[in-house]
């Protein structure tokens, strides 16, 4: 499941239906990323954009071959779109697995992949200004672990 | 007529869509893009500065992709989501 | 926080407020394991036996380690003791950092810990009698990882 | 007295815990564990399977260590939590 939420979400609620509905499952590893109040950027918000349509399909395409690839029961992406504050979830992700090694590789392999390869945009909003944010190299080098 | 998307950074400068005329019946999306680089410099140093994809309906193509009256051409900047 | 718990706990609330009082934390990992239904063994229950005091001193002690190799914010256990049915939590691993590789490293180190050197006992109960559960040899390589 | 607590598969065939008084000044956790082995043959086979550690009040010790009078002695056989 893909959802790009234009508004807060409570990750704990989704986190509990997800769980609920992976019938089977003994491992549920979660992924929570929260806006940071970088100190020396002095951030106060995140603007995130998207493209309507693409940004999901490619996001489900990467989950579908996630749950392939590691035999999971199902696994979840929640993404914030638009203004995010400081302390606000932005990005949530779930896996379902019969065992732990599987569901805790396929929450990192997305977190990966969102950082650094899902069609989203990132700009930084603080106290001095707005920036545009690229992938750190140890983004792009958590990516590389997978190949 | 063919429809040009811009995300994140790019359409901070250009909007968020431009209509553009296809210039031929055999022009490519980097064709369509070399042209928007003509019209704005700003837009040629922010593209000299970064690696684009391109997605035609919504597929990733290469830049050498022959370009369709109707079709959507997205320039996708470097990704950065989570 | 090590909370040994004597009945079904809800996964959700815990985890909601460990977010919230995680004061700076850019990144949240948990993990929940659930009780499976093993198909072969047809497992209906476990039992969990602990050394009341002993095991939370033990667990405690581990997370403070663990707060300081993976420099988190926080982390939270909550273990059940006794029966636990088919589909319930069993326990549940939460850690908070700056970074999503610290939180991430630190729930997986946590779990296997738990799984192999924490001091529980765990016996399921199935159709077909009872059996002490002793941890499997990829429990053990799952933890001389972190040697 | 000493208090020799169970748990686990040991809990199940030797109870919760037994009261046992010390042989002499000089008893080490080994010679009592050795001495209830030798009153249960069940219990001597299980301990033959597998490895235990002993716990003397709340902290992990090894077999040498010299029991006092009013210890509590936990015999911990391999643990299996998550």
């Amino acid at each position: 499941m893909i959802d790009l939420a234009d508004r807060a979400f409570d990750p704990h609620a989704l986190v509990s239906r997800f769980v609920r509905t992976a019938q089977g499952a003994g491992a549920i590893a979660t992924f929570i990323g929260l806006v940071r109040k970088d100190g020396a950027q002095h951030v106060e918000a995140l603007y995130l954009d998207c493209f309507p349509g693409f940004t999901e399909q490619e996001i489900d395409r990467t989950i579908q071959r996630t749950i392939r690839k590691f035999e999971l029961i199902d696994a979840m992406v929640v993404h914030r779109v638009g203004m995010v504050s400081v302390g606000e979830p932005v990005v949530i992700v779930a896996t379902a697995a019969e065992h732990r090694r599987a569901a805790f590789a396929a929450c990192d392999f997305l977190m990966d992949y969102l950082k650094s390869e899902a069609p989203l945009w990132k700009k930084q909003i603080g106290r001095d200004g707005e920036q545009w944010i690229e992938p750190t190299s140890q983004d792009y080098e958590d990516r590389a672990r997978w190949r | 007529m063919v429809t040009v998307l811009f995300f994140g950074p790019l359409a901070d400068l250009m909007g968020r869509e431009r209509t553009v005329a296809l210039a031929s019946d055999r022009e490519t999306a980097g064709m369509i893009l070399r042209r928007l680089e003509d019209e704005n410099e700003l837009f040629q140093s922010m593209l000299a500065k970064t690696r684009v994809k391109i997605a035609v309906n919504n597929q990733i193509v290469s830049a050498a992709c022959v370009i369709s009256d109707g079709d959507d051409v997205a320039i996708l900047p470097p990704f950065s989501g989570g």
